[in-house]
């Protein structure tokens, strides 16, 4: 079972991190919290997807050093910096909103603004 | 032939719209509407029952009421008979109303009810088939009861209402009767001997039953005949005569026409349906002679009367032999005048004397010495006493009986003549009882002499009708004559 | 005809379809920032050309079939492919038409700042592009950039209304939004890891000699939860009233019509990733989604029965009617498949018209309460008969749109032998009929409580022409369902019969 | 049967009234050009639909297609013998109708709704009489709910919102019942047409065929108030007089008991039913609701709601005409289809004229009413002598062709239950009369003056016309059914097109 666990350390250390993420987006009441559990989860993702990228001993996928037989898949790479425009983004628009719900409710607890009329 | 016919039942409905119309107005026009009315539907009975026997039955179909049933017209001896009954007992009642309704705002209600009675009962008479007898008859019915509950008192809207009772179930059940024999036979037209000519199934016995209780209600049949007693006293008297002259005899017609002449005697002595038929009849005029030996009211007396006397036609008729029958449709014809007369001086004790009951009759044929002698002879005609047409009937039915053997329908007739002399010599010695008996009795409302002419002239020719075919009977005779030509149409098939 | 086609063989015709309302939306804040009027005007001109482009990949695919577009002049299996096929054309005709009632209903949306007219143009032309990119592109990760695409206007639209809960509910639509757009890239991620590819039809070949093995069950599990929060199946549909009510009218009519139909197309395309590769287990994952449909059509009904708010009760109609579609897909016969992709359609046109219709009484007289509505039938003839006619063809009373999905879904329910199904599918119709009902009953058969209503005059006809044409083209759509039907069935049969 | 041909009248007529209902909804303001427009509307109509009898009556069908909703499922119209009958009833007894809610509702608010949807409710009426397939049939079934909902709560008010509540639930769904009915039919035969006898002849999965009878039957049912399902129909009797007219004689119930007759005569086939056995149950069913229903009626003391009460139990003398599946009980309830229309509208006509000249609506205070109204009360007899069953009238026609039809089909046993349901009628009709007729008016002296002409001059000629019209028909369909242009004729046709007799039916 731990010889298991260890050969696949990666996809272990994602899945907790996604799960305290998703813990802190649930649990706390303060929106802005939520965010930051929102940006955990992300961070998760991406190093998830970047790591299914790695071929054990493959060379890093640069044209200048010529490159051996097997090398790593510079794919992975490629979306998860699109992923991180997106994930930026939708935290820029989150965070405008949070500034806005401070302006208009006076809280930004998210069980004493009851609900919106 | 049958053009007559339709101008017959035509006369008195034109003449009931007539009423409506003009005689609304005027009493003098009413009169003499009516009047015209009457006379002339008469003249053509007369006409129709003189050439009833020459020529064979034409028929004439009037409209399709709907695919498989025309109303249709048919002149044939039986329907003559009863046509002319109607027609001139029509006249008499006429007569006799115009006195009584003198007073009476609603005279043309009366008039113009009297006339469709009339029309309809015609339109029975010669109905073809069964569907147009049906619509006659129970229109016939509906109008009776607007003239049953004329006087508007509530006793007389209690008689109304126990006569709807008995009419409503009774026409549902003939419609059931008929549609089972259009079911089962696919034709209803009368024909001598006839319409049932293959194995008869069940729903024969059944729709016999509907009918005979259908039509039995309005003859007066011994379970049925509830409303009678109720009815006649409550309607105005010249009406309660037409009620036990002729509209009893509607449902004994009826009744006759659909045996003999859809069923056939053929069939109706392989069903052996007729025996009970004749025991209800029979228990019939034995019970309603001795109820009516108990009645004090005069018309509840003459109303039993009525129902023990169409006992003996159903009785006849039950026999299947040709002889009986043409008594019963003798009697039938004789029978309408004799109570119709006997109503019209029950009418003129009410009208000038104010007297309902027996007990209070006392001496009045001193005082109304006109009506009382007409009284006897109709009494005595009614009891069988031979030279009145009383006898004629029952003498042609015991004779029947007696050529048969049928000791028991023949004891059962001759103890109905003795009830009938028992319930009605009371009433003779009642009125020519000496003066100083019934001195107490104190001096009736209304002048108490005779009634004035019109109604005079009713009662005289009630007792003269009944002398005429009594003697006539033995010479030509016309309603014996007809009588056995129909019987022998009816049984026999023969065409005379 | 001839003539169209010509134009239809223009070869960039597919990535031209996005890019276009893309650019518009970017030039439009950069140019005319001060002049709104003008922006607007040149908005609506972006969305008719990109309707028109979607009528010209109409007619080619008429012409000859499905087709793709390889981005870039890279070949699919590295290259980002576009496929159209029929489902795409029937989404993206409803997109086009939807927006572009959205755009004419712009002065009512921004009474306030001349700056956000042009803000909203832009938004609703992103929202387009988005849209347009999610439905034809055949590339997994595209399709999670496009819905990214789509979604964040939604999020910036609801926020939009000057309303105070705007932001809260804005909120409460990004969070739950956001997190499913996460599991999608996550699923996307284990696929990528996979297979290695990230082409919809290579990945399903790749991903078929695997057989049904975890990390598939897995991938397919995290995708389709993604997606059916976007979709908001029954357990997923939390977010939607709340974002519904709270949206301003237009942009509700937006989301119920369109947004939540993307996520719907999302799980439509997984079918065809997974289906060879799960065979079986495929049949579980019908089922799963068949039972949710059933659970989402009668809380939605339900719900809808007892609301008092006229947008939260259609918002929940909404709930119900993607539980229609769901059960649709779930049946996997063609009749029922195409029943459930036609209500597509007619939902979409159906449900934005209503949202319009009801903004318009709402905002007209600032009630939200089905009584205090009362009597406005008479003040507002003509927006209170389009709601009315909209509430009815939603309930699928025959002649009108909402019967034809119904009617198939209800065939397909029987030809795959299960009759109780009937009774949901038609029971949900019959609450249906009951709530449009209630709401029929109280606009023109009650008297008038509040005094708004009796001031209340007729609706701008901004708002009145977009509603009054979306609804009459759902009747009008209801009438002609043998070709629409006629024209998905080819899909169906092949999405089902695989 | 002559060949399908293609036509444009079914849909004109359907049009006509249509575009009528529409034109009164939008330049209805004035009351002489509403008038205009109701009558003009209901005449065109008329002259339509009496067109096409010769054509049918030549076994000619007129066909036309509208709208094709579903691949192999379109809105169509088709005329054929049965439908042309209900289509006639419906468009003849419209005229009277219209002309009586001119006159009835002057003076009252809303007419401009009230006149549109009026005219749209005989539009949708003949429509379902031309439906060419179950779905047609459906969608105008629901349309004729819809337009006639805002009509029975025309007078505003709680009784009047509750009443409509009431009938809305039970029309609506019934209208589920039958959708499911139709879905599990497509599913099986394949098509919903009714043009066929019977298009479930091939079917032999009884389960489901018994499923599909008993959704379309109780569907139909609501609206044929079927024992179980009729208590709607008294509930709506708060609709002013005309709407009830137009509920109980014309539109509404006969709608639900001709989607009956189709059901059993195109969908299922009388073959098939036969074998199958399911009519007994309807029957059964009808004769309890035709007894109970009288019975009932027996005690109720509102006109109207008596005359509710005597619909219920009317109907289901066509209901069970149905259930027996023979030729004469099929043509007793074709007939009674129009016999029952034109009997109990001229009694609806009669209570509203009574109620509008005097405001008596219960039976006890109806004494003398004769007198003062002679010729509402005369029509008002003939249509209770015709529901009684008198010869010479129409009610005598229908019951003896119904117990003709329940001996062929050897159930001898429903000919007690009509001559019962005969006196029940005679037991609550004939006191009515009675007080009419032989009660002295209460208040006046009983040899009181007869002034009949006061209580009548109150009526507009508007009102007493169409209601002599009606009386008028009802004694013309008893007695003189072989004229030509009376429905019986048509009828008989219907019976042979649905039995495939070449011959005259019996």
């Amino acid at each position: 079972m731990l010889q298991a666990l260890f050969s696949h350390i990666d996809y272990v250390a994602v899945t907790v991190l996604f799960c305290a993420g998703l813990y802190i987006m649930i649990a706390r009441g303060n929106l802005l919290k939520k965010v930051i559990g929102l940006n955990i989860m992300e961070t998760a993702v991406f190093a998830f997807i970047v790591t299914t990228g790695m071929i054990d001993g493959g060379d890093p996928p640069l044209l200048e050093q010529g490159l051996g037989p097997d090398f790593a898949s510079p794919l992975p790479h490629a979306l998860v910096l699109t992923g991180i425009v997106v994930a930026v983004s939708v935290t820029a628009v989150a965070l405008a909103l949070i500034v806005r719900v401070k302006r208009e409710h006076g809280t930004i607890e998210f069980d004493e603004l009851g609900e919106p009329r | 032939m049958a053009l007559l016919a339709l101008a017959a039942i035509g006369v008195p409905l034109a003449g009931a719209v007539l009423m409506i119309g003009p005689g609304r107005h005027s009493r003098r026009a009413a009169a003499a509407i009516v009047v015209v009315a009457t006379a002339v539907t008469a003249g053509l009975c007369l006409l129709l029952a003189a050439h009833a026997g020459a020529a064979p039955p034409a028929g004439l179909t009037l409209i399709q009421l709907v695919p498989p049933m025309p109303i249709a017209l048919r002149v044939d001896a039986m329907g003559a008979l009863f046509a002319l009954t109607v027609a001139l007992l029509g006249v008499l009642a006429t007569l006799h109303a115009l006195v009584w309704l003198r007073e009476d705002r609603r005279y043309w209600q009366y008039h113009a009810v009297l006339l469709l009675c009339m029309g309809l009962m015609l339109l029975v008479a010669f109905a073809a088939n069964l569907i147009t007898l049906l619509v006659g008859y129970e229109l016939f019915s509906l109008a009776a009861f607007v003239l049953i509950v004329h006087q508007r008192s509530p006793k007389a809207f209690a008689a109304g209402f126990k006569y709807l009772a008995y009419i409503l179930p009774a026409s549902a059940l003939t419609l059931i009767g008929t549609v089972l024999l259009v079911f089962h036979f696919g034709s209803i037209e009368f024909m001598p001997g006839g319409v049932l000519d293959r194995a008869i199934p069940p729903a024969a016995y059944v729709a016999w039953i509907c009918l005979v209780l259908g039509f039995g209600v309005k003859a007066a049949l011994f379970p049925l005949h509830g409303w009678v007693p109720d009815a006649h006293p409550a309607a105005p008297a010249p009406f309660s005569a037409v009620l036990s002259g002729v509209m009893v005899a509607t449902g004994s017609f009826a009744m006759l026409r659909v045996l003999f002449e859809l069923f056939g005697p053929a069939a109706l002595g392989q069903m052996g349906v007729m025996p009970w038929l004749g025991t209800a009849a029979g228990v019939g005029v034995i019970l309603a002679g001795v109820l009516a030996l108990g009645e004090d009211d005069l018309k509840r007396r003459l109303a039993w009367s009525t129902i023990s006397q169409m006992g003996y036609v159903l009785l006849a008729a039950s026999l299947l032999d040709t002889q009986a029958l043409a008594g019963a449709l003798a009697h039938l014809a004789n029978h309408a005048f004799i109570k119709g007369g006997l109503f019209f001086c029950a009418g003129a004790f009410i009208f000038s004397a104010g007297v309902h009951k027996v007990s209070e009759l006392g001496g009045l044929a001193w005082r109304m010495p006109l009506t009382a002698v007409v009284l006897t002879v109709l009494s005595l005609a009614l009891i069988g006493v031979p030279p009145l047409s009383g006898f004629v009937g029952k003498w042609m039915m015991g004779g029947a009986m007696a050529a048969d053997g049928a000791l028991l329908p023949l004891s059962v007739l001759l103890l109905g003549s003795l009830l009938a002399a028992l319930y009605l010599w009371p009433v003779l010695a009642a009125i020519w009882s000496p003066a100083e008996d019934n001195a107490a009795v104190e001096p009736p409302a209304r002048g108490g002499g005779d009634p004035p002419r019109l109604m005079c002239l009713a009662l005289a020719g009630s007792a003269l009708f009944s002398l005429l075919f009594g003697l006539a009977a033995v010479v030509t005779g016309y309603p014996l004559g007809l009588a056995v030509r129909a019987a022998a149409v009816l049984t026999g098939g023969a065409t005379p | 005809m001839r003539a169209l086609a010509a134009f239809a063989d223009w070869p960039h015709l597919l990535p031209a379809l996005f890019l276009l309302p893309l650019a518009g939306a970017a030039l439009l804040p950069a140019l005319l920032r001060t002049r709104p009027a003008v922006a607007w005007a040149s908005a609506l001109a972006v969305a008719l050309a990109t309707t028109m482009l979607a009528v010209l990949a109409l007619v080619r695919l008429l012409g000859d079939g499905d087709y793709g577009y390889a981005m870039a002049g890279w070949a699919p299996p590295l290259g980002i492919e576009l496929r159209y096929d029929r489902l795409s054309a029937i989404t993206l005709l409803t997109g086009a038409l939807v927006s572009l009632a959205l755009l004419f209903a712009r002065r009512e949306m921004t009474g306030a700042g001349r700056r956000q007219a042009v803000l909203y143009c832009s938004l609703v032309l992103i929202l387009l592009g988005g849209m347009n990119g999610f439905v034809i592109t055949a590339d997994l990760f595209n399709l999670f950039v496009f819905m990214e695409l789509l979604s964040l206007p939604a999020y910036a639209l609801v926020a939009m209304s000057p309303a105070r809960g705007a932001a809260l509910a804005a909120l409460k639509y990004l969070l739950p939004g956001a997190v499913s757009s996460l599991l999608v890239l996550f699923g996307i991620g284990v696929l990528h890891a996979l297979t290695g590819s990230l082409n919809m039809a290579d990945v399903a070949v790749r991903l078929t000699p695997g057989g049904p093995s975890p990390a598939t069950v897995l991938a397919l599990v995290l995708i389709s939860v993604g997606l059916l929060v976007k979709a908001a199946l029954f357990p997923l549909h939390f977010w939607l009233p709340d974002a519904h009510s709270a949206a301003p009218g237009p942009v509700s009519a937006l989301l119920s019509g369109l947004v939540v139909k993307m996520g719907v197309v999302g799980v439509v395309r997984m079918f065809d990733v997974f289906g060879p590769a799960l065979g079986g287990a495929m049949q579980a994952f019908e089922n799963l989604l068949l039972i949710l449909g059933v659970l989402a059509i009668l809380t939605g009904a339900l719900a809808a029965l007892v609301q008092h708010e006229l947008k939260r009760m259609l918002a929940w109609s909404t709930v119900a009617n993607i539980g229609y579609i769901f059960v649709g897909l779930g049946l996997a016969g063609s009749a029922a498949v195409s029943g459930g992709i036609a209500h597509v359609f007619y939902h979409g046109l159906t449900k934005a018209g209503l949202f319009l219709a009801a903004a318009a009484l709402v905002e007209r007289t600032g009630l939200h309460d089905i009584d205090d509505l009362r009597g406005l039938g008479h003040r507002m003839p003509l927006a209170a008969t389009a709601l009315s006619a909209g509430l009815i063809a939603v309930a699928g009373v025959p002649p009108t749109a909402g019967f034809v999905g119904k009617w198939q879904i209800a065939l397909g329910a029987l030809e795959a032998g299960r009759p109780e199904l009937l009774v949901v599918v038609l029971g949900g119709a019959l609450l249906a009929l009951a709530y449009g009902m209630r709401v029929i009953n109280a606009l023109f058969f009650r008297a008038p409580v509040s005094d708004q209503v009796v001031t209340a005059s007729e609706a701008p006809a901004s708002m009145l022409v977009p509603s009054v044409l979306l609804v009459a083209l759902a009747l009008a759509g209801g009438l002609s369902g043998a070709r629409v039907i006629e024209f998905i069935l080819p899909f169906a049969e092949s999405l089902g019969g695989r | 049967m002559g060949a399908e041909l293609l036509d444009a009248r079914p849909a004109l007529a359907l049009l006509v009234s249509a575009t009528g209902a529409g034109l009164i909804m939008l330049i209805g303001y004035r009351a002489r050009l509403r008038a205009w427009l109701a009558v003009g509307a209901a005449v065109l109509k008329f002259v339509i639909v009496w067109s096409m009898l010769p054509g049918v009556l030549a076994g000619q069908v007129y066909g036309l297609t509208l709208f094709e909703v579903l691949p192999g499922l379109a809105l169509e119209l088709r005329v054929d013998a049965l439908g042309l009958f209900f289509a006639l009833v419906s468009s003849t007894l419209w005229i009277p109708a219209t002309i009586y809610a001119l006159a009835y509702m002057r003076g009252r608010q809303g007419q401009r709704r009230f006149f549109s949807f009026f005219a749209l409710c005989v539009a949708t009426t003949v429509g379902i009489a031309f439906a060419e397939n179950l779905l047609t049939l459906f969608v105008f079934y629901e349309l004729l709910t819809v337009c006639t909902y805002p009509l029975v709560i025309h007078e505003g008010g709680l009784a009047a919102r509750r009443a409509g509540r009431r009938y809305l639930i039970y029309t609506l769904s019934g209208g589920a019942l039958i959708l499911t009915g139709m879905v599990v039919v497509q599913h099986l035969a394949g098509t919903l047409s009714l043009s066929g006898t019977g298009i479930l002849d091939s079917i032999d999965n009884h389960a489901a065929l018994l499923a599909i009878f008993v959704l379309l039957v109780a569907g139909f049912g609501v609206k044929a108030a079927i024992m179980p399902l009729h208590s709607w129909l008294p509930a709506a009797m708060v609709a002013p007089v005309p709407v009830s007219a137009l509920l109980h004689a014309v539109a509404v119930v006969k709608a639900g008991v001709f989607g009956l007759m189709r059901v059993v005569y195109n969908v299922f086939g009388v073959e098939h039913m036969r074998v199958l056995g399911f009519a007994g149950y309807l029957g059964l069913l009808a004769g309890f609701t035709i007894l109970a229903a009288s019975v009932i009626a027996l005690r109720q003391h509102n006109l109207k709601r008596l005359l509710a009460w005597s619909t219920i139990s009317q109907l289901s003398y066509i209901v069970l005409a149905i259930s027996l599946l023979t030729p004469a009980a099929t043509l007793a309830g074709i007939i009674h289809l129009a016999n029952q229309a034109f009997a109990k509208i001229t009694m609806f006509f009669a209570a509203g004229a009574i109620q509008r000249a005097t405001g008596k609506t219960r039976i006890d205070e109806l004494d003398g009413i004769g007198r003062q109204l002679p010729a509402v009360m005369a029509s008002f007899t003939v249509a209770g002598l015709s529901f009684i069953g008198v010869p010479l009238l129409a009610g005598f026609i229908t019951k003896w062709y119904l117990s003709l039809g329940a001996l062929q089909a050897g159930s001898g046993g429903y000919m007690v239950v009509l001559a019962l349901s005969g006196l029940l009628n005679a037991a609550y009709w004939l006191p009515i009369l009675y007080r009419a007729w032989f009660k002295p008016p209460a208040g006046v002296a009983a040899a009181g003056n007869t002034s009949p002409l006061a209580g009548s001059a109150a009526l507009s000629p508007m009102m007493l016309v169409p209601l002599l019209i009606c009386a008028a028909y009802v004694l013309l369909l008893g007695v003189g059914a072989e004229a030509p242009a009376m429905p019986f004729v048509l009828a008989e046709a219907a019976v042979r097109l649905v039995f495939g007799l070449p011959g005259p039916a019996p």
